[in-house]
């Protein structure tokens, strides 16, 4: 298969991005809108064009889909470890062009009606394109590090893009915060990269996760502190991508993250960028899974669990429609990186591997789903607050209608996607560990009942005073609305595990009926407690809220996590350690090279008297001088 | 004449039309033209010189060799590596730059063109040399010109940042001297000649006892002007002080004789002092980087900011020359470009701040995206570069540092390098502190509304050191590879 | 004999000597070195230098001390009362010279000279035909330069001797106030 | 030759005088009194010359003649130095040490 | 005498004529043409130093009391050429003297003098020689200090000095009895086959030597050197610090490297010594002073230790490096006290906060001083860098590192305190800066000249090798 023009599909964006970032000034909005649109079309055409060549044209060889890559040296490190740049098309690269093509395409259209006046509309679209060309060039990467330069790239697009309302003191904080965030957690990326150069001596994805490869077979070569320093290479890496994927308890920076745009939070932080991490882990999945026994791979399962609970609990608490969403994202990342760590490997085994790719695809269309009929609903009440909003669905029909597809699809209600990958998720956790199954379907049913809180607080309940009267978005906006709800129905029809499963060979996957009802019928009492308490505006929920009293405050207030944050940058680092440094470099550093200059002068003033002015004391130093250096040489020093 | 000594003999040339100058209009005229064929001639001996490699396989290409002082062995000795090559280059795009910078220098215009390209023969000369005499020479004639550039056409406490660095630099130069003096006089150890030769050095088996003796000295003498720490005091000073173009010089390319020099002296010619004394360097550039890093966050002056940033960055450097490995020399020497050319920019750029609002504070500007974008994005993109962010030059360098320290195996150099790796995160804190504070938020003075817009010689200067930030970001190959090849040699005299 | 007179010789120009540099009185002091440097020409007589103890009475006891005692007389009164040192700067300057005394002697006592007996005298006229001989062992070269020293000490002395008197209220030593005041900045 | 006494006595004395014009030297107030000191120095040399000549190298009159030289440089001197001493005596009416402290440190 | 002992002797003959010549003109010159004088004076000089440099003889007269070589004739020369750019910076002063005070040929009858008797010292083939030539070269300057007979801190000075070189001859003298002692001859020749080390001769060593300290200014010998630099004209305290000291750096290290050598184990540690003392001593003397005077003369003490270094290693290499540095040290301090000269000539401005601003009115003759300055404190590429330079090379040629870090770090002080000087000529800006003034032409030319050779003397290296091969000559 000719893959060379893969290379286009992140071009195309880059292009973009060159043009309205160096005419920024120059183009009109009208057209950049149109320039980023269009460019971002051919790439997702391009995209489905690869799709559809990879998996039908080319289909399977000896029953496995095969992988292609071309690259180019870069850089080179020594003889033997060097950075390529280059694409790598295998089943789940596909999988993602799809994803960000569709996805970003949506978002750039519906930004074309969300973002119309702003003055910085055209750097908005050339930010877009840098973005999409960046994703695109991670979900291709070849090897490690170009996997981390993308990496590093998306982290700034969305520094960018977080921060594009640049006066706004919040949306700057959050900016920082994301990106220094994500940085720390990229320098543990960083060293599990070097660690896996230095002792693999490659940093290329198809030598390493050969599993008759030298890395995976000789991981335990070498070890550190009772682990292989394999394991620890990918206990590294997996705080990079538990950065990006916002994993507790990095998780920190996504829910302040919503200060940008809502087109970028649907885009970055709900269906591209933060699924980074869970593909990072995908990515490397034979090295998690076979290095060690998958110890790796199971405090990946862990953290997944944990965070997607974590988030849940907090997501019921929140007001800001955004924030509840940020933690929803979260949750279900958690979700994925669950099904990961529970997956196996070959065949069946496979299967969460498979459902947590498909957790992915599907969470991609019913996630920017939700954050652009969020937009649509903040576009016309001008507020991010529950407290503000109420039976919208008078105003803004066609964004109810897709905003109840894609909650009952977050909420595993079938047919929906949601259901089925879902489901597939919670039977890979049946099958191997019991304990993550059941916070599984706990989170499952917490998931099904904030979200329809969300959309019965924002579509049903009272109806407010509103300032304007609210109305339908434009066709710009509710255009990609429809386009992402009828993929939210559908696309949990596709039968993913024939493509993208970790051995690449793909299986049958059937519905396990028993567990799939209890996951749907968790789903429907969450739901239904949502009706209860949400649908009509009464006092139940604080009455609930009192009860629960200062768990509902933890969490409400994120179980203080920005504040233990808060307390070790601004107290700790900021306070002790740099200000005290910057002062020690100040008075002590500076003040001892300052003093010898200063004693210098200082001996200089005390000796003055010595130059008396009398000729006599001249010459008693002259004839003190001669005689001690008579006595000197004479009886000390001679022979 | 040959090709290397043109570096010389333009910039005098230069000064002597300079002289004739009669305003400020001739005199950056002439220093402009100047500087362009100093440019061109670097970029020409990019190109001789690769082509030069191709059928010249010596350690140094376009060699000259006069004989100077002939009772001491002394030659006017000439020649050029890839390292060099890049070197030079960096420095003819930083001067040309800096020329462009200080278009309206009004207060002794000709003079100020004088001493900064006085400046420029020093560093030339400094990175063509191959014998060490010369190279002292030229590293002496490159720092002394920084005392009147600081003192007359600075700002704030000029003449004590002047006399603190000019003094800090030359006291390191004179340990320096002690270091050649004690190589040159156990040069014939092999019963050859006294030799200031570094080449025919290098081939001398220096006694291990002498080499430790004097490796600390030649280390020291030239890390101080690479910042490290705790030498660099004078630095954030100076830069302070220093006006835009001597600030872009002094970090972008004054600098980097630190490292270059500890490469070319100390490491090369003291290989098994290096091994025996690198540990405690170790340590200080380990503290230096990371020290310099935050130390960086809680400065409000643009300048220091910039400074300490560059204390770190440059540690960076001189903890990979450390290493001795041949990934983290190559990363030292495109760090140095790297830095050179980053921190020129944010020099430049802070000059053109200062120029507008009047201050450097930080915390009394605000909004800066707004008022003067492109001067702001500039600044955003070299904060992004210098926090090594892929794409720019600082990512290919810092990658190359790192994986090189981690071919390192002990634990001790395991350490040190996860450490010098965290700065990463703490650079990143620093640079987005400042871009947050100053560029973004509310425009906090309603003066700075009316700001003037860049002007056509502040963009050249700005393109000028921006298209190589991205140029090596983008595509490393050809200037890692030639810097490569060239470590060769210097990593044989380790094995 | 000879040793007696040479003791006495020693205590007198020792005590004189002292004396000399003790006197409270100018004018005293000048003829206490006058007596001490005739006991110096009484010691050339004694080891039959009779040519040096000449020269040495006609040009130090004629020539130095008259004009010693004419500058003597030109800026003193006589009976002006000579200041003098404090008393510690006096013990401290005597420990140093009497260490100095001991460092030399000490030394002169240790080395071991060869003496050569001899009883040879020495002619005014070999002295005369040395002083002008070109030759090897002749000082002629020496006493024409002794000729210019002198000439160029005439010179000096004549024209700062006939120099004008300082003006009054032209004194360019005021502004001397503010130089000692040394800069601390670094 | 000095019937019985030994070249160290001779030596002794001069020793004596040297430093007891040194001491004078350091110790007047006066710079006359001073040049005075000078004279008994020079002296002391003069003699060492001669009596060394004497004594261990009588055939050569190398000491002898330096003696001479001495004694007229020393009178140059002392008629340079005071004509120095009255043309600043005419300037500040004194010739104590302690006035002719203006410059120091 | 025949023709050639006056070759031999061309030098010392020639300069007498001149002085002789001189006193014919004091004589037959009315008073109101007085100022002719100065031309004559310097075209007469100008003639003697030219012939200095055509081919020299070498040999010994009367009977090993005068000899000369190569390098001593080499030096003579470069003492002449002191002299007269002295003499073209004075020349204005000397002027004015001569209107106010209807006096001027003595000025030159005494300098000359003074210029003789170091032409004997360093030719002296004994201890008498040297001795008369010592007092010879000191007795004018003395009278020369005095010279401005209206000035307290003139007369100051001159009595300061001569009282201070007597002492010290005197101490000279007691030492050179003792050498004549122990070695039984006053004759270089002999002395240095028949010197022992026994304690006797060291001592006599240690006397004498701090007899040629006082000259050279070396601590603990030095007090003397700011007061009368001071207080005297400023042509007598650049002749002191340049003429005078060059002088006697020279014939001491002849001594040590020659005669002396012997001693050498002796004398080795002792320059040692006193090289760290005196460069430390100078320099942090020379920090706080603002009279320019006084700055250069503890500039020149510290300079003098840098000087030593050059003696350590006691040979060939030594020497070359010291006349090297000499030379160089001439043209730079020279251009120093030159700058003052005409600042003072012109406004009797002698402070260091009188300069402030001086560049931007009168910016060549800044340049000078910067020029100067640099050479002195040693920053490439001006002469002074390279003097330094081999001085430590030359320590370091015998293994001395600690000596030569220690210098290293006063180099670093020195170079403090100079660019205190650069401070305030070129960053200072001042209301009250001296006004832009022309000099006359000989002072042009005196600078010039020193600025000239400051830039070329270091990069010229053929110099270098020719002082290398003289001195080679004549071991």
């Amino acid at each position: 298969m000719n893959i060379t023009y893969i290379i286009l599909i992140p071009i195309i964006p880059f292009i973009v991005f060159l043009l309205l970032g160096i005419f920024n000034q120059k183009i009109k909005p009208a057209v950049s809108g149109y320039v980023g649109v269009f460019g971002l079309l051919a790439s997702a055409m391009l995209s489905f064009y690869a799709a559809y060549q990879y998996f039908f044209v080319n289909g399977k060889v000896d029953g496995v889909y095969q992988t292609f890559t071309e690259k180019t040296v870069w850089m080179h490190f020594t003889d033997t470890l060097h950075i390529d740049m280059g694409i790598l098309v295998d089943p789940i690269s596909v999988m993602m062009l799809v994803v960000v093509s569709v996805v970003s395409l949506m978002v750039h259209i519906y930004s074309r009606g969300y973002m119309k006046g702003d003055e910085g509309y055209t750097k908005f679209f050339a930010f877009l394109g840098l973005f999409t060309f960046s994703m695109y060039g991670l979900v291709l990467a070849t090897n490690l590090f170009q996997i981390y330069i993308f990496w590093e790239l998306v982290g700034v697009s969305s520094y960018l893009l977080i921060g594009y309302y640049y006066t706004k003191t919040s949306a700057i904080a959050a900016a920082k915060k994301a990106f220094i965030v994500t940085r720390f957690a990229d320098f543990g990326f960083l060293i599990g990269i070097m660690i896996i150069g230095f002792y693999t001596g490659t940093f290329d994805f198809e030598t390493l996760n050969n599993p008759e490869g030298s890395a995976i077979l000789n991981w335990a070569a070498t070890s550190f502190m009772g682990l292989s320093v394999i394991t620890w290479a990918l206990l590294f890496i997996f705080i990079g991508g538990a950065g990006k994927s916002a994993m507790f308890p990095l998780h920190i920076w996504l829910p302040d993250a919503m200060e940008g745009p809502t087109p970028v939070s649907a885009l970055i932080h709900a269906a591209t960028m933060v699924v980074a991490g869970v593909f990072l882990v995908a990515r490397l999945f034979p090295m998690f899974y076979f290095v060690e026994d998958g110890f790796a791979l199971n405090i990946v399962a862990y953290v997944g669990a944990f965070s997607a609970l974590f988030a849940a609990v907090i997501a019921i608490t929140q007001t800001d429609i955004k924030r509840v969403l940020a933690f929803s994202t979260m949750s279900q990342l958690g979700y994925m990186m669950l099904g990961l760590g529970v997956s196996g490997y070959e065949g069946h085994e496979g299967v969460g591997y498979m459902a947590s790719m498909f957790h992915l695809f599907t969470h991609a269309m019913f996630k920017a789903l939700l954050f652009l009929g969020a937009g649509s609903v903040i576009h016309a009440v001008h507020s991010n607050y529950l407290k503000d909003m109420g039976s919208l669905r008078k105003y803004m029909p066609i964004t109810n209608i897709t905003f109840l597809i894609a909650a009952l699809a977050i909420a595993g209600v079938p047919p929906l996607a949601g259901f089925w990958s879902k489901d597939e998720i919670l039977v890979a956790a049946f099958e191997h560990n019991k304990l993550i199954y059941y916070v599984g379907v706990f989170v499952a049913g917490l998931t099904a009942f904030y979200m329809f809180r969300l959309y019965f607080g924002i579509f049903w309940g009272k109806d407010r005073t509103y300032d304007h009267k609210p109305k339908e978005s434009p066709l710009s906006m509710t255009f990609p609305l429809l386009v992402l709800a009828v993929l939210s129905v559908v696309g949990g029809l596709i039968p993913f595990s024939e493509f993208v499963t970790a051995d690449k060979v793909g299986f049958e996957a059937h519905l396990n009926y028993p567990l799939a009802a209890i996951a749907t019928t968790v789903g429907i009492i969450g739901i239904g407690l949502a009706w209860i308490f949400y649908k009509k505006e009464n006092n139940l929920s604080d009455r609930y809220a009192k009860a629960f009293g200062p768990l509902y405050k933890w969490a409400s207030d994120k179980f203080y996590f920005d504040e233990i944050y808060m307390f070790i940058t601004k107290k700790i680092l900021f306070k002790r350690v740099s200000a005290p440094i910057a002062k020690f470099d100040r008075k002590v550093v500076d003040g001892t090279m300052n003093g010898i200059g200063n004693k210098t002068v200082l001996i200089s003033q005390k000796i003055k008297g010595v130059q008396s002015g009398k000729v006599q004391d001249y010459a008693f130093v002259f004839v003190a001088g001669v005689v001690v250096i008579a006595l000197v040489f004479i009886y000390l020093w001679s022979n | 004449m040959d090709i290397l000594s043109l570096f010389i003999i333009v910039p005098v040339v230069t000064i002597l039309f300079l002289v004739f100058a009669k305003s400020l209009k001739q005199a950056r005229m002439v220093a402009m033209v100047g500087s362009l064929v100093q440019l061109g001639m670097a970029i020409n001996l990019v190109f001789a010189y690769l082509k030069e490699r191709t059928v010249n396989d010596s350690i140094m290409v376009f060699t000259k060799d006069v004989v100077w002082f002939e009772p001491f062995n002394i030659h006017y000795n000439i020649g050029v590596d890839g390292i060099s090559v890049a070197l030079l280059l960096l420095t003819a795009i930083v001067v040309l730059a800096g020329v462009f910078i200080s278009w309206k220098m009004y207060d002794l215009p000709k003079e100020f063109f004088i001493s900064l390209i006085v400046l420029s023969i020093g560093v030339y000369g400094f990175f063509i040399s191959i014998d060490l005499f010369t190279m002292f020479v030229f590293f002496e004639i490159a720092v002394i010109p920084m005392y009147l550039l600081i003192g007359i056409w600075g700002s704030g406490p000029r003449e004590y940042s002047a006399m603190k660095l000019t003094l800090m630099l030359m006291g390191a130069s004179a340990i320096l001297l002690v270091g050649i003096l004690g190589i040159y006089f156990n040069s014939d150890v092999d019963g050859g000649a006294l030799t200031f030769n570094i080449l025919e050095i290098a081939q001398v088996n220096i006694p291990v006892e002498v080499q430790k003796l004097f490796f600390p000295l030649t280390f020291i003498g030239f890390a101080v002007i690479g910042a490290l720490f705790p030498f660099h005091t004078w630095s954030p000073d100076g830069h302070a002080s220093a006006p835009t173009a001597v600030s872009m010089l002094h970090a972008g390319v004054l600098m980097k004789l630190g490292g270059y020099g500890v490469f070319r002296v100390a490491m090369y010619l003291l290989p098994e002092g290096a091994v025996d004394w690198s540990w405690i360097f170790i340590i200080l550039s380990v503290v230096g980087v990371i020290y310099g890093a935050f130390s960086a966050i809680k400065q409000t002056d643009l300048k220091y900011i910039n400074a300490y940033s560059s204390v770190s960055h440059l540690g960076l450097v001189l903890f990979a020359l450390l290493m001795l490995n041949k990934t983290a020399w190559n990363g030292a020497i495109l760090q140095s470009l790297s830095h050179g050319f980053m921190t020129a920019l944010f020099f430049a750029l802070i000059g053109m701040i200062y120029e507008r609002t009047h201050t450097r504070d930080i915390t009394r500007l605000g909004g800066l995206l707004k008022v003067i974008p492109f001067i702001s994005v500039i600044y955003v993109i070299a904060g992004l570069a210098s926090l090594g962010l892929p794409g720019f030059s600082g990512f290919v360098a810092e990658m190359n540092i790192f994986v090189g320290a981690f071919q390192q195996e002990d634990m001790f150099m395991r350490v040190a390098t996860v450490l010098s790796i965290s700065v990463i995160v703490i650079t990143a804190v620093y640079i987005l502190r400042v871009v947050g504070i100053m560029l973004m938020g509310p425009v906090k003075n309603e003066s700075y509304l009316k700001l003037e817009k860049v002007t056509w010689y502040e963009k050249f200067g700005i393109l000028l050191l921006l298209i190589p930030i991205v140029g090596i970001g983008v595509a490393p190959l050809w200037l890692s590879d030639m810097i490569l090849e060239s470590l060769d040699p210097f990593i044989k005299g380790l094995l | 004999m000879e040793r007696i007179i040479f003791y006495i010789l020693a205590l007198t120009m020792i005590v004189f000597a002292m004396a000399a540099v003790r006197s409270r009185k100018m004018l005293r002091s000048v003829i206490f070195l006058l007596f001490v440097l005739a006991g110096i020409a009484g010691i050339f007589f004694l080891i039959d230098y009779n040519f040096l103890a000449a020269v040495q009475l006609t040009v130090y006891a004629g020539g130095i001390i008259v004009l010693i005692i004419f500058s003597v007389l030109l800026v003193h009164h006589i009976e002006l009362e000579l200041e003098v040192a404090k008393p510690l700067k006096q013990v401290i300057t005597g420990i140093a010279c009497l260490l100095g005394i001991g460092v030399v002697l000490n030394t002169i006592y240790t080395h071991d000279f060869k003496v050569v007996e001899n009883d040879l005298t020495t002619s005014t006229a070999d002295i005369g035909s040395k002083l002008l001989s070109v030759e090897a062992g002749g000082f002629i070269l020496p006493f024409e330069v002794i000729s210019v020293v002198l000439l160029a000490a005439m010179i000096g002395a004549i024209i700062i001797a006939k120099g004008k008197k300082l003006e009054k209220g032209s004194s360019e030593t005021e502004d001397r106030s503010q130089i000692n005041t040394g800069s601390n900045e670094i | 030759m000095i019937e019985g006494i030994t070249i160290y006595e001779i030596l002794t004395v001069t020793t004596i005088l040297f430093f007891i014009g040194v001491y004078g030297f350091l110790t007047r107030k006066n710079l006359i009194s001073m040049l005075i000191s000078v004279e008994l120095i020079l002296n002391a040399s003069v003699v060492n010359f001669v009596v060394i000549n004497k004594y261990l190298y009588p055939d050569m009159l190398q000491g002898v003649f330096f003696s001479i030289f001495i004694i007229a440089v020393a009178a140059a001197e002392t008629a340079l130095a005071v004509s120095i001493i009255i043309n600043l005596y005419r300037q500040i009416s004194s010739v104590e040490v302690k006035d002719t402290e203006v410059m120091k440190h | 005498m025949d023709f050639s002992s006056f070759l031999l002797m061309r030098h010392e003959i020639i300069l007498l004529a001149v002085i002789l010549l001189l006193v014919v003109a004091e004589v037959s010159i009315s008073s109101n043409k007085k100022s002719s004088v100065v031309h004559l004076a310097i075209f007469l000089f100008g003639i003697h130093t030219i012939a200095g440099f055509f081919k020299p003889d070498y040999g010994s007269l009367f009977g090993g009391m005068f000899h000369t070589n190569a390098l001593i004739h080499f030096f003579k020369n470069v003492l002449n050429i002191g002299v007269l750019i002295l003499l073209l910076q004075s020349a204005d002063w000397i002027e004015e003297k001569i209107i106010q005070q209807q006096r001027g040929t003595e000025f030159f009858m005494l300098l000359f003098s003074s210029l003789l008797g170091m032409y004997f010292m360093i030719s002296a083939g004994d201890f008498l020689m040297f001795y008369l030539g010592l007092e010879l070269s000191m007795l004018p300057v003395a009278a020369l200090a005095a010279y401005e007979t209206t000035k307290r801190i003139s007369s100051e000075s001159g009595i300061k000095l001569i009282l201070s070189a007597a002492l010290a001859s005197g101490v000279t003298l007691f030492g050179v009895s003792m050498l004549y002692a122990t070695s039984g001859s006053i004759y270089f020749a002999d002395i240095v086959e028949a010197i022992s080390s026994d304690n006797l001769t060291i001592l006599g060593f240690v006397l004498f030597f701090a007899g040629l300290g006082f000259k050279i200014s070396l601590v603990p010998f030095h007090l003397w050197t700011a007061d009368v630099y001071e207080g005297a004209p400023i042509s007598i305290a650049s002749y002191l610090s340049v003429i005078s000291k060059g002088a006697a750096v020279f014939i001491l290290m002849i001594l040590l490297f020659t005669v002396l050598k012997p001693l050498m184990f002796i004398w080795e540690n002792m320059v040692y010594i006193l090289a760290v003392i005196t460069m430390f001593i100078g320099n942090l003397f020379a920090l706080r002073q603002q009279n320019m005077k006084r700055f250069l003369a503890f500039s020149s003490i510290a300079q003098a230790g840098f000087i030593l270094l050059g003696l350590i290693p006691g040979n060939a290499l030594g020497t070359a490096t010291v006349v090297y540095f000499v030379l160089i040290y001439v043209f730079s301090n020279l251009a120093a006290f030159g700058v003052v000269q005409a600042i003072s000539l012109h406004t009797g401005k002698e402070q260091m906060k009188d300069y402030e601003g001086l560049y931007r009115t009168n910016p060549n003759l800044s340049l000078v001083m910067m020029l100067a300055l640099f050479s002195l404190a040693g920053i490439p590429p001006v002469a002074g860098f390279f003097g330094k330079f081999f001085l430590f090379t030359a320590a370091a040629s015998k293994g001395y590192y600690l000596l030569v870090f220690l210098a290293v770090v006063n180099v670093t002080i020195s170079l403090y305190y100079y660019l205190l000087v650069v401070r305030a000529m070129f960053l200072r800006q001042s209301e009250t800066a001296i006004p832009y003034f022309k000099s006359k032409i000989y002072m042009k030319l005196g600078l010039l000249i020193t600025a000239l050779g400051i830039l070329v003397l270091g990069l010229y290296s053929p110099l270098y090798d020719f002082i290398h091969e003289l001195s080679n000559s004549i071991f």
